[in-house]
This record gives C-alpha cells, structure tokens and sequence, in this order.
C-alpha cells in the first residue's frame, strides 16, 4: 500500500471536524479529495501534512506511519505541497522559488556546501517554468505576479522538488480560465511522468474531474463516496451532499 | 558606488595621512559593524529581532580580554576564541529561547542581554566588575617571515579591524549567497511555506542565532582590544539598543546595511559631536521616520528612490 | 515574617509595574501593537506632575488627574500619527519606541536639565505606623490609587459601552466593525487610556522618589517582563505579573545577593516560559500554530 | 431596496469582484452562489465597505451610499454578518447583544431592542450570563442574528450563514432569514449550500470569475442544469 | 551626490581646530554634560570654568615668556568607554590640547589612559575612584583626587573607633558603588562584621527592601555609597521606617545642597567621608568656598575643587615646561608638581596618584557639619 489514511478523527472545541476518515491508495495517480464546505477536507489535508495532529488514526506512507511528523520530516520523506492561500517567496524571483524548493534542505549538508548541482537544479526550474508558461518571468520576483501566476510558481516549485506524494490545497480557486488550463496541463503531463501521487483538494469539479482517475468523496467529516469520477458524479448521496 | 564608498573609506588613512583621529573614528565604528553584521544576519535576514546581542558580544569581549590578559593570548587566536564563545552561549540561549513566539522571543532576548549585563557586572573575581578589565594590550606585532607588520599603533590597529571586518562581510556575503541563506530567507518570509519545503526551522534559527552571536563576539573582542579596557558598559542595553538602531539605519537585509548603518549611526555623530542632546533628538526622530516610511533603512531608500528614478526615465 | 514583610515592600513597587503593564497589554491586546515608548509616557507624566504643582495649583489629587489627562492626549497623539500605521510590522513598532524614547528623553534633558526634579508634597510623607513597619501615606496611596484605578479599569471593561467596545475589538476585530464600532477610534481610546494610567503612575511616584528623564526605563523593562509572565493578553494577567514581579523583587533579596535581583526576575521569566511558552495565563491567539 | 451597479472590489491591486450588477427588493431573498474563488464573500465587503479596493455605486432606498463608512452603512440600515463565528468569543451574550447596538446612544432604546430580540430568539435568552464561546454553532448564529437584529436593519447580508452548522439548524436559519424577509426586510446571503439555500430564496445569482453570469428565479436556477454542472463538473 | 557626502565627511574629520586662536592654550576637559551623571558632570565643570576665570583674570599663563590666555574644549563622554576614548583621541589630535582633565567614570577612564599615552598627552583624572586606574602604572596618567582606598581609610578607622559595627552596606550597582564597598570592605578590620550589602541599579528609587533587610541583619550603621539623589532617598526611607542606625555616607551627602534635599532630623548625626568640608576653617577651603558660591549661589563642591585644583596643577606644569606642543615636558612637569591646591597639597606619586588629605564630617543637629576626622581639624558644628 502507497498511502494510507486510516479513521483519522479530529475535533475542535465541540465540533467534529474529522470523524473517522479513511482511504487507501495503492499506487501513483492522480486522487481528487472533494466534498462540500465544512466537509473537514482542509483538516485532514492539515493532518497529513503535519501541521495538526490527528485525535486519533493513522495516516501511512510505504506502510510507514506519518502523522504527526513534523512538516519538514515529511518534506524529506518526499511530501511537498501547496497552501490554500498560495505561499510563495515574494522577494525572490520565480527561478529562485524553483532552485530554493530543489536545494539540499538538511542543515549540516548546507553548511557544508553538499548540495544539488546547480547546474541540474537551473536546467530542471528552467524546464518547469517553461512547462508552466513562465519563462519570461524567470527574474521577476514572484511577489509581482498575478494570484494565478503565483499559484502556478508555487505548484512547480513543489514538482521541482521532485516529491513521492505532492499535496495541493483548491489549486484552482482564484485562478483564471486560461492559466487554469495550463496548471490543469502541466499537472496531467507531470505527473504520471514522475510517478508521483497527487492527492487534489478541489472545489472545481470539472478540473477535478477532467484530471483525477479516482475521486474521495468527504461528507461531515467522513468519507462518503469513493470511486472514478463517473461512479462520483452519478451517486445521488454525493449530489445530495453537494446541493444540501 | 557603495563598494566604492566603502573602498574610500577604508583607504582614508592612507590617502590622507596624518589624521590619528579619523583612524580613531573609524576603528570605532567598525567596532560596531562586526556585531551589527551578527545582528543583521538574524534580523536582517531571518527575520529574527535580537533587543540583547550586545551582550553576545560582551562574552567575547571579556573572553578575548582574559585570554590575552592572564593567558597571554595573541590578539587573533583570542578573538577567534571570544567569537567561539560567544557562539556557544548563542547556541545554549538559543535552545530554550527560540522555541518562544516572535513577541515573546524579542523581549527574551531582552531579558538575556540585560542577564549577561548583570553577569559582567558583578562577577568581580571574573570580569572585574562594574570598573571593567582595564589594560587589555594591544596585537602584538605580526611577523611572517622577515616582515614584521605592527598592530599595535592606532594605524595598525585600524587595518587589523578593517581584515576582521572584511571576515565579518565575507561570512555574512558566504552565508547569505548559500542554500543556508537562502534557508534563513524562506524562513523570514514565510515560516510555513519553508518547512514544508523541507528546512528544520528550529535547527535553522538555533544555526543562524550561534553564528550570529558568534560575530558578535568578535566584534566585541574587537572593541575591548581597540579601548584596551572590557568594561559592562559597552555591553549594556543602552548598546544593544543602538546596535538595532545601527542595523535599521543602515538596512536591514542589505550586505552593506550594518556599514551605511554605524557611519551613520556612531561616526557621524561622533565627527559633528554638537550638543549630544539635539544629536540624538534628530536621531530619535529619524527612527520614528525611518519605521513609518523606509522600514529598509537608508539602503533601502536609496534602492526604492534610484527604482523610481529608472522607472520616470522609462517614461 | 521576612517574607511577609518582604511581600508588603514589594507590593508598592509591583502596584507601579501593574498599572504600567496593563497599559501596554491593553494596547497589546486590542492592536498587537508594542509600545516600548510606554516608559516615556511614564516619566512625562512625573514632568507634567511636577508643572502643574509648581505652576499651576499646589494641589496634589488635581495635579495626578492632570498629568493622567495629559498622557493620555499624549497617547493619542502617538497613536494617531505612529502607531496606528504600524500595526503589522512588530520591528517597525521597535525602532518607532526607539525613536520616541531618544527624542522625548533627550528633549526633557534640554527643557528641563539633567538634574531631578521633586514634587513636594508635605502631607504625602506623614509616616503611618504599620506594625514594625513605617509606611508614608504617599506609599499608601500609590497603592489605594493603583487599586482604584485598576477597579475602575475593571469596571469601565466590564459595563460601559466603550470599554466593552475595546474588549470586543481586540476579540475580532472584523466582527467589530459590522457591529458598527469603528476600529480606529477604538485604537485612540485604548491608547489614550493605556497613556493616561502610565502617566497617573509616574505622578504617583514623583512625591516619594524623583522624577528625571530615565524614570521610565526600569518600569519598562519590569512592565514588559509583566506582560509576558502574563501571558501578554490578559488584563489580569499583567496586574498579577506586576504584583508577582514587585514582590518576587523584595523577596530575592532574602536569598540571593541583592545585585543579583534582576537577573532573578529575568531568569524567573525565561524559565516560566519555558514550561509555559505562552506564559502563565497566556493562550494562543487565533491563527497561530 | 439595495441596488448595486458595476461594483469592482479586489486585494491589492487584483480586482475580485469585476463589475457586478444586482438588486434586493424589500421582502425578497437573494442567494449569490459560485464556486470558491467566484468572489463571493468578496462581493459582500465590497458592498459592506470592508476592503480599501472597490469602485462601482452602490445605493440604498435610491441613496447613493458607496462612500459610507461600514459604520455609517449600518447606521443607515446596512447590516453585514461575516463568514465563520463572528460572535465574540469573550463577551457574554448580554454583551455581544449590546454591542450589536453599539451605534444606539440611549440606553433605554437599547434594553428595548435587546428585549426585542430576546422575545423573537427566546433560546438566547436562558444564555445571558454565558460566553459566546460555550455556545454551540447554532446558538452562536442566533445570537450573530439577534446582534444584528438589535440595529433594526433594512437589508441584512449575510457570509454562508450554515456554515459548520447541523442539517436541522440549517433549516431554522433559513427559516428564520424568511420571517425577517416577510417582516418587510431585504435579505442577500452567500451560499454554497445551494439547494437549501435556493430553496429558502426568492432569487439567484450565479458568480463566476467575478462576475454574474446568471440571474434568475431561485426555483428556475434550482432546476438548471447550468448550476448541478458548475457544482458536479459535469459536461 | 555621494561625492558631495564624501566632501563632507572628509571635511568634518579634516577641520583643524580653528577655536585656537594664536595666543590661547586650550585644555581638554572630558565630563558628562548629559545622561544620569550630567549633575555630578555639572560640578566638575564649574570647577573647571572657576579655574579658567581665575586664571585668566590673572593674565593667563606664562610660557616661555609669552602670556596665553586659557579655554576649555568640553567633550561629553556619556559615561561611555567609546565615547571617551574618541573623546580623547580628538582632544588630543585634531584639538591638540596640551592636557585632558576631567573624567566621571573609572572604566571611561581606563579607555581614554591609553589614547592619552598613545598621542603623548597627559591626562589628569579629577573624580573617578577606582584604585585600578592609577595602579595600571601609566606614565601619562595623574589623579588629583583621592582614590577609594586613601577616601576609606580615615571612614574606616572611624568605624573601629566609634564602634559602629555591624555594618551594613546600601550602594549603586555601578563601578563608584561596587568600587567603594570593596574597598572599604577589604581596608575594615576582619572582626568588624559585615551584616548586609545591599546593590541598587542606577535609577532605581524604592529600598524598601533593603531597610527590611538592614532591620533583620541588626546593622548598628550603614554606609551609603551613591550620589546626592539615590542618597537623599535612601536616607529619607530608612528614617521613615522608623531604622535607628549611624548613617555613614560619601562626600555627596555632606553638602548644604544635599540638606535642602532632606532636613536636618534625617541627616542629624550622619557622617561621611569628605575630599572638601567647604565650611571648613581653613582659609584656602574658604577662599574657594565663598568664590564658587559667588559664581554659582550654591556651595562648593568636592568634585569642582579637585577639577578646579587639576586646571590649576595643568596650568603650572604647562608653566613650567616653558615650551608648548612637546607632552613629555609637560609630562615631566606634572611629575614634579608641588602644587598647594585648596583640597591641599598636591604632588603625584610614582604612579600619578595624589595623596589629598581626606576628612571625616558629620551633620549637627541644626542642620551644619562639623569635622571630626582627621582630629587635629575637628571643629565645632558649623565648620564642616
């Protein structure tokens, strides 16, 4: 088993965010995660990636149990991921944002100077950008892009890293049509390409449905559905869930 | 032309001989570039306000001091000393402190420099107590081979401050070109962004925070040999206040900030010496100035006016 | 007994750190702002104090609710042109107290000279029998004003509308404005009272000490270690930071040598947050890890 | 009642809400819906006067109003309640109710309208010592509700109000924007919860990209295969 | 632009020292004229300028054969060691002063000898006590002043004599504070008990603790080693706390200043060391005395007739060199001064200190002093 979530709950105060969620994922590809607000999507995706504990359960990678690491533990484990808000480093150009995601991160490495070759690092950002349409804006600082550009650096910053499972949180919100349809492209190409595990948080469905071979579908903390998005998309629970 | 400036600077002695003052003047503020280029590392670059670090450099002051006092040191293996020294308490403070919230960090390490000031104060049989250590020689000459180059004159002493702070500027300029810096600058952007890009915060900043009080003790070092006396009141909060005036000043976050920043900040006023009063009302209003409108200091006004000035050629 | 007696002498000096702290965690609180020139308002407070009993009307009680008033004009002012513009950058707010420190201290030096100057105030320094103990009445009353002054706090947070205002402000600052309450009047009045009780402190302690331009400095430094054993959100929590910092003070001079006094207290603080990081009445704010 | 013509509203330079035209008669129930991202919740601060960044008219009872503070706004009828918990969590009850009346000068007026609210949310009324804190979800959107009643407003916005809250509580909200609606007021809400919250409408609006795209009857949007394909990606 | 910086960088620290006109000698005077020590930095100052009128008044200094009137360049060093050593430095570069006097802080102190020496300046210390300074050995340094130990000996052979242990200590947490309880401290005898020792931070203003303490601890006396401000507030609390003990003080507390501080029940019976009784019936004390309170309406002070008596051993020396711009010669001169001075005669040992006779006086009930150490001078209230 790749990766595994097993009845991860949480509770916040008097709520119940997650209640008891669990999937399974056998190998790479590409795994959307969906359900309506307040569904606890954001939660679990905190919880796999370290930045909340779980209340109870387990989520496993190569049978290997990983919540509760701290963020930078699952980074070396080869865990990247993107925020809601989109993070990015706004005083540094785009190609710094790439070579800065693929440098060495461990610190005695780094003060020993045993790092990725720049050279490699350069021509791998390089082809990124690219990929994502950003060539011309290699040396201009990623905090005078627009919010889509943005979003776009932050994705590729996190595929420079060349990463096992790669977490992204609603990458489409806020994104116009026609850089969507490159994030949508760049995410279809690279990913079955690096054999990594794309685990999609989307509110989007048609760009959920158009890229995932596999939808999870969450409901009041749980999941609902599970299945290929034509399985999803035709179950009257899930609709329910979505229209209220 | 800020390197420029900087080579002037430094070759001023040379270029006008004769001028024991301006050496003096100028060795003083290179007294307080060393630990200002310590601060700004942590500040400046990682985003870390340290309201202590002159206490830092007060352990290697009074480390150097008494190596070179009762063990009969030399000059630079005992600044090298103090810098390590000064390091290790960096590193024991910085264990427990760095854990804190950003608020609560600031105002320990403001409780951290005012403990150590406390320490050089009253560990008599140590540090000498509140009079300091009076009579901390000067380098000895240097002798490679058959040159004999002396260090221990004003002018001597002058290019002996000028190669501990090109060290300073050459670690500072190493360490911020590094995957170590580019480290501390995701963390100083965005915390969460950069451990999820794999960089151990903690280890990060307890790294940076070592090295940082490292520097600053040599820099203290510096300053105890260049006024031959360690005395608590170099190292007290009133300077370690001035030493973040100095940072801001000049520019946080810029390789030649802590330069701009102690001319400004400690040669200037020096050099005009008028009423210390209007001095450092002036001072105080430029600060207030500098937080509301070029939070990156001079430096930083310098680069936003020559950005504005390109952009109205353009047009 | 020593360490009652202790407790009691700590208890005046720890009355100033409180109202001092509550100051700045009220304006902590409601704006995150940090306002390290708190002690300058302090000390011109002791000044303003000094003005009116020498220029104005001998009158003790008038003079302390003038100097209060005065502060907080003085606080709103600063607010109004400073502080309110640097709510998001807590360096900012740093070298902006700097600068305030550096232009009020060294302009009090040209007004008003070096030397300090006394308030006095005969009837202050009638000496009350207290067991073993002598106390002046000036000492009483700093610590009956101190109290009154933080029961009225109390009171005007609790059950007027603009106190509740403030408090609800500092709870959720979006909410408060769909409530109707508009922030930045909020900011000044929160200001201006943080200002007038650290005024009303340095004017409580001209008749028994002496008021000069560094006055404020030692209360700042306690007044910021009150706050953060306090947990640096709650009103009550800096009163008894305040209070524990007063008597902590005397107390240590029972068991370690007294020029080690300070480090005690700072070193009390470090270890406080070190089991507590958030110190001891302290939660995390919303938003934060 | 409220009328709103070509209202752009952004962070920063990045303008959201790119020029959005709708209007909430008195007694009717809007229900803006779109996707994350759509600039709904946007939309409601731009027209409530909480972002820096908006151009356009906005006009109450044939007023312009758009350069009113939040706080004037409200005094003239304007009431906004944000998304998530907006009560305050360390005031109690009684205080979250008076603050909800924090522009009424006159005391008296005041314990009125508290009263008023208390008899029309009597479940409040058991609270009022308590902290909004301990209250559960729907508690706490009653008392937003009842706080925001308390200034008598004309039109009443309102941020994905069943957000985190039970299908049950849900439907009292929406029951409860209906009474007020039928009380003579004008009731615009955000929704993602679209089928509840159409049903509980008059109208809709469809948001995308920062604009409206779609404007209609909320049974006909109800129906429309446009809106089930916005939500389920269908094609 | 930056050229034009440069020009005036260059031009600030190139300028000349244009104030000396031809036929004026210039001494450097390093002082605080601001921060905590800007009073006791006022009384030195007066001292100096009191020096410089009479001086002037009568007809300058003579170097071979040439009268040269006198000034003083006053340089601020803020009690800190930075600042004097620059201070120094200017003085004696750019300025090129023949002598600096003055200093308030030992370790400023101890920064500034070494510039002195570097530019072959002398320098003449007028207040800073601390032993460590003269003891150093530097040739260029002299000290007019007495230091802790000579100013202790007499106080502490009055505490033997008069029985006044067990003692308890209250002083300034700085270099004057600690200096003077370690050296009083090592000059007592060892059966004399130390009960308490109490350290206060510069600025701090409430002692409440430390009477308790001095209460508990059965001090018969306590010695005050702080400045006039501190002290007055100490002895206020200790009084008003109803302690009954002997107060000791320094020579801060014995002026009629430090009596408009207080009044005359406090400080009734209190005694404390003295580098200058101003009341004193001895003609040079009162000559001085009645000058420096026509110039200034307060009495004298101890710190301005030391700096006062430093002018005037500077000006002798530079007399006596007969020749200007050479320090070794005015160097040698200091050396061999024998110089009566109103806080008595002053010649410098091998190391450059001084050894000025030191009193010990106590307040009367009527609000004056009188002497009572050492016993050949002691007089009657009123000549204190």
């Amino acid at each position: 088993m790749l990766f595994e979530v097993a009845g991860i709950s949480k509770r916040f105060g008097g709520t119940v965010a997650v209640d008891g969620a669990s999937f399974a994922v056998r190998e790479a590809g590409i795994v959307g995660l969906i359900g309506p607000n307040g569904a606890g999507k954001t939660t679990l995706f905190d919880i796999i990636c370290g930045r909340q504990r779980a209340d109870a359960g387990e989520v496993r990678f190569e049978g290997r149990r990983v919540d509760g690491l701290m963020p930078h533990r699952l980074a070396r484990l080869g865990f990247a991921r993107s925020f809601q808000e989109c993070r990015v480093l706004a005083e540094e150009t785009c190609l710094d944002n790439l070579l800065f995601a693929a440098q060495e991160k461990r610190l005695w490495r780094e003060l020993l100077g045993i790092v990725v070759p720049p050279r490699r690092a350069r021509e791998k950002a390089r082809a990124l950008l690219a990929m994502a349409g950003l060539s011309r804006f290699e040396n201009v600082l990623a905090g005078d892009l627009s919010f889509g550009q943005r979003r776009l650096v932050e994705i590729v910053s996190a595929l420079v890293t060349e990463p096992r499972v790669l977490l992204l949180d609603e990458p489409a919100s806020g994104v116009n049509p026609t850089l969507l349809g490159t994030l949508h492209d760049v995410l279809a190409e690279t990913v079955p390409q690096m054999g990594v595990l794309l685990l999609l948080i989307e509110h989007n469905m048609e760009f959920v449905m158009s890229l995932a071979g596999r939808v999870v579908v969450m409901h009041q903390g749980a999941v609902l559905a599970d299945g290929t998005p034509e399985l999803v998309q035709a179950d009257a629970r899930v609709i329910d869930a979505y229209l209220g | 032309m800020l390197l420029g400036l900087g080579v002037a600077a430094a070759l001023l002695p040379v270029l006008v001989p004769d001028q024991p003052y301006a050496v003096q003047v100028l060795t003083l503020s290179l007294c307080s570039v060393v630990p200002a280029v310590g601060l700004n590392l942590l500040f400046g670059y990682t985003g870390l306000v340290s309201l202590g670090h002159m206490g830092f450099a007060g352990v290697g002051a009074y480390a150097a001091a008494l190596l070179m006092k009762q063990a009969g040191w030399g000059f630079l293996p005992a600044l090298v000393a103090g810098a390590g020294m000064a390091g290790i308490v960096g590193l024991l403070v910085g264990i427990p402190c760095l854990r804190l919230r950003s608020h609560f960090f600031i105002i320990v390490t403001l409780a951290v420099g005012l403990i150590l000031g406390t320490l050089f104060n009253n560990l008599d049989w140590l540090t000498g107590g509140a009079e300091g250590l009076p009579g901390v020689p000067r380098p000895r000459p240097l002798l490679i081979g058959e040159l004999r180059i002396v260090l221990g004159t004003a002018v001597g002493f002058y290019w002996m401050a000028v190669a501990v702070t090109v060290a300073a500027f050459v670690v500072q300029w190493a360490v911020v070109r590094s995957p170590f810096g580019k480290s501390l600058a995701a963390i100083r952007q965005d915390e969460a962004m950069a451990a999820a890009r794999g960089v151990n915060v903690f280890a990060h900043k307890l790294a940076v925070f070592a090295l940082s009080a490292a520097i600053a003790g040599a820099g203290g070092a510096l300053r105890a040999c260049f006024l031959r006396v360690a005395a608590p009141s170099s190292f007290d909060l009133g300077e370690s206040i001035n030493l973040v005036a100095v940072v801001i000043l000049g520019g946080a976050g810029f390789q030649a900030g802590p330069a701009v920043g102690s001319l400004v900040f400690v040669a200037l006023p020096e050099v005009l010496r008028v009423a210390s009063q209007a001095r450092l009302m002036v001072f105080g209003a430029l600060l207030v100035v500098m937080a509301l409108y070029s939070p990156r200091g001079l430096l930083g006004a310098a680069v936003a006016l020559r950005r504005r000035m390109r952009r109205a050629d353009a047009v | 007994m020593a360490f009652l007696e202790q407790a009691l002498n700590g208890l005046m000096m720890g009355s100033i750190y409180a109202l001092f702290a509550v100051g700045m965690v009220l304006v902590f609180g409601v704006m995150r702002v940090l306002n390290f020139a708190h002690g300058v308002i302090f000390m011109a407070g002791g000044y303003m104090c000094h003005a009116v009993m020498t220029h104005v009307v001998a009158f003790y009680p008038l003079a302390l609710l003038l100097s209060a008033a005065g502060g907080a004009v003085i606080g709103a002012v600063l607010e109004r042109l400073v502080f309110r513009r640097l709510r998001e950058s807590l360096p900012m707010q740093i070298v902006a107290s700097l600068g305030l420190i550096l232009m009020v201290q060294n302009g009090v030096l040209l007004l008003f000279g070096p030397e300090a100057v006394q308030i006095s105030v005969p009837a202050m320094r009638t000496v009350v029998p207290l067991g073993p103990l002598g106390v002046t009445l000036q000492q009483v009353l700093i610590v009956v004003v101190v109290g009154v002054a933080m029961a009225g706090l109390h009171l005007f947070l609790t059950r007027s509308r603009l106190g509740t205002a403030m408090r609800a402000a500092s709870q959720d600052l979006q909410a408060a404005r769909v409530v109707g309450i508009n922030p930045d009047r909020v900011f000044a009045l929160t200001f201006a009272l943080a200002s007038g009780l650290a005024a009303l402190g340095g004017a409580l302690l001209g008749p028994l000490f002496l008021v000069f331009p560094a006055m404020g400095d030692l209360p700042l430094l306690k007044g910021l270690t009150a706050i953060v054993l306090g947990g640096m959100g709650s009103v009550g929590g800096a009163v008894l930071g305040g209070l524990a910092i007063g008597v902590l003070e005397a107390e240590s001079t029972l068991l370690a040598p007294t020029d080690y006094r300070d480090l005690v207290v700072f070193a009390v603080l470090i270890l406080v947050l070190l089991v507590r990081p958030y110190g001891l009445f302290g939660r995390r704010l919303r938003g934060e890890p | 009642m409220l009328s709103i013509r070509g209202l752009r509203a952004g962070y920063g330079g990045r303008m959201i809400v790119d020029g959005v035209d709708l209007d909430v008669a008195a007694g009717e129930v809007v229900t803006v819906i779109g996707q994350n991202g759509a600039g709904k919740s946007t939309l409601l601060k731009g027209i409530a006067n909480l972002l820096r960044n908006r151009e356009g008219a906005v006009t109450l009872d044939g007023e312009n109003v758009f350069a009113l503070s939040a706080q004037d706004l409200l005094g003239r009828g304007l009431a906004f309640i944000p998304q998530g918990r907006s009560v305050f969590p360390g005031l109690t009850v009684a205080e979250n109710l008076r603050m909800g009346g924090f522009l009424l000068r006159d005391p008296v007026l005041l314990r009125q309208r508290i009263e008023a609210q208390l008899e029309a949310f009597p479940a409040l009324a058991k609270l009022l010592g308590q902290l909004a804190a301990n209250l559960s979800g729907g508690q706490q959107r009653q008392l937003e509700l009842a706080r925001t009643m308390v200034m008598q407003p004309k039109v009443i916005m309102l941020d994905e109000p069943s957000i985190g809250l039970a299908p049950q509580v849900v439907e009292q909200v929406f029951a409860t924007l209906r009474t007020l609606a039928a009380g003579g007021r004008a009731v615009l809400m955000v929704e993602q919860n679209v089928r509840r919250a159409l049903q509980a409408s008059d109208r809709g609006i469809v948001l995308e990209l920062g604009r409206a795209r779609l404007q209609d009857k909320a049974a006909a949007l109800l129906g429309d295969e446009r809106v089930a394909r916005l939500y389920m990606g269908k094609r | 632009m930056m050229r034009g910086i440069r020009a005036i960088a260059l031009a600030g620290l190139l300028a000349p020292g244009l104030a000396q006109a031809a036929d004026t000698i210039t001494f450097g005077i390093v002082s605080a004229t601001s921060g905590p020590l800007a009073a006791a930095g006022k009384f030195q100052i007066n001292g100096f300028n009191l020096a410089m009128e009479k001086l002037n008044r009568d007809g300058g200094i003579e170097v071979g054969g040439k009268k040269y009137s006198v000034a003083l360049k006053i340089y601020d060093t803020h009690c800190s060691p930075a600042e004097g050593a620059s201070a120094m430095e200017r003085l004696a570069s750019v300025d090129k002063v023949p002598v600096v006097l003055g200093e308030l802080c030992s370790p400023v102190a101890a920064a500034e000898m070494p510039v002195a020496q570097d530019n072959s300046v002398p320098f003449i210390i007028t207040v800073p006590t601390a032993e460590s300074l003269t003891e150093q050995g530097n040739p260029w340094t002299f000290r007019v002043n007495a230091d802790n130990n000579q100013l202790n000996k007499s106080l502490g052979q009055l505490v033997v004599n008069r029985a006044m242990a067990p003692l308890a200590f209250i002083a300034w947490n700085n270099d004057a504070g600690r200096g003077g309880v370690k050296s009083m401290q090592a000059l007592l005898p060892a059966d004399v008990k130390v009960a308490y020792t109490g350290y206060f931070n510069v600025g701090e203003v409430d002692f409440s603790a430390h009477v308790s303490n001095i209460r508990r601890s059965g001090a018969k006396a306590v010695m005050l080693f702080m400045d006039e401000e501190p002290g007055a507030l100490a002895i206020r609390q200790i009084r008003d706390a109803g302690l009954d003990v002997q107060l000791i003080g320094t020579l801060a507390m014995g002026s009629g200043r430090f009596l408009t501080r207080l009044n005359a029940q406090y400080l009734s019976g209190m005694v404390q060391y003295n580098a200058f009784p101003p009341n004193a019936p001895l003609p040079r004390i009162k000559s001085f005395n009645d000058a420096y309170v026509a110039a200034f309406k307060d009495e004298s002070h101890g710190f301005a007739a030391q700096s006062y008596d430093a002018l005037m051993v500077a000006a002798d020396a530079v007399h006596r060199a007969g020749v200007l711009g050479n320090g070794e010669a005015v160097r040698k001169a200091l050396a061999a001064t024998r110089y009566d001075g109103v806080i008595g005669e002053i010649r410098f040992d091998a190391k450059g200190q001084a050894n000025p006779p030191s009193y010990v006086t106590q307040w009367c009930d009527d609000g004056t002093r009188k002497i009572v150490f050492p016993e050949a001078l002691a007089s009657a209230c009123g000549g204190g």
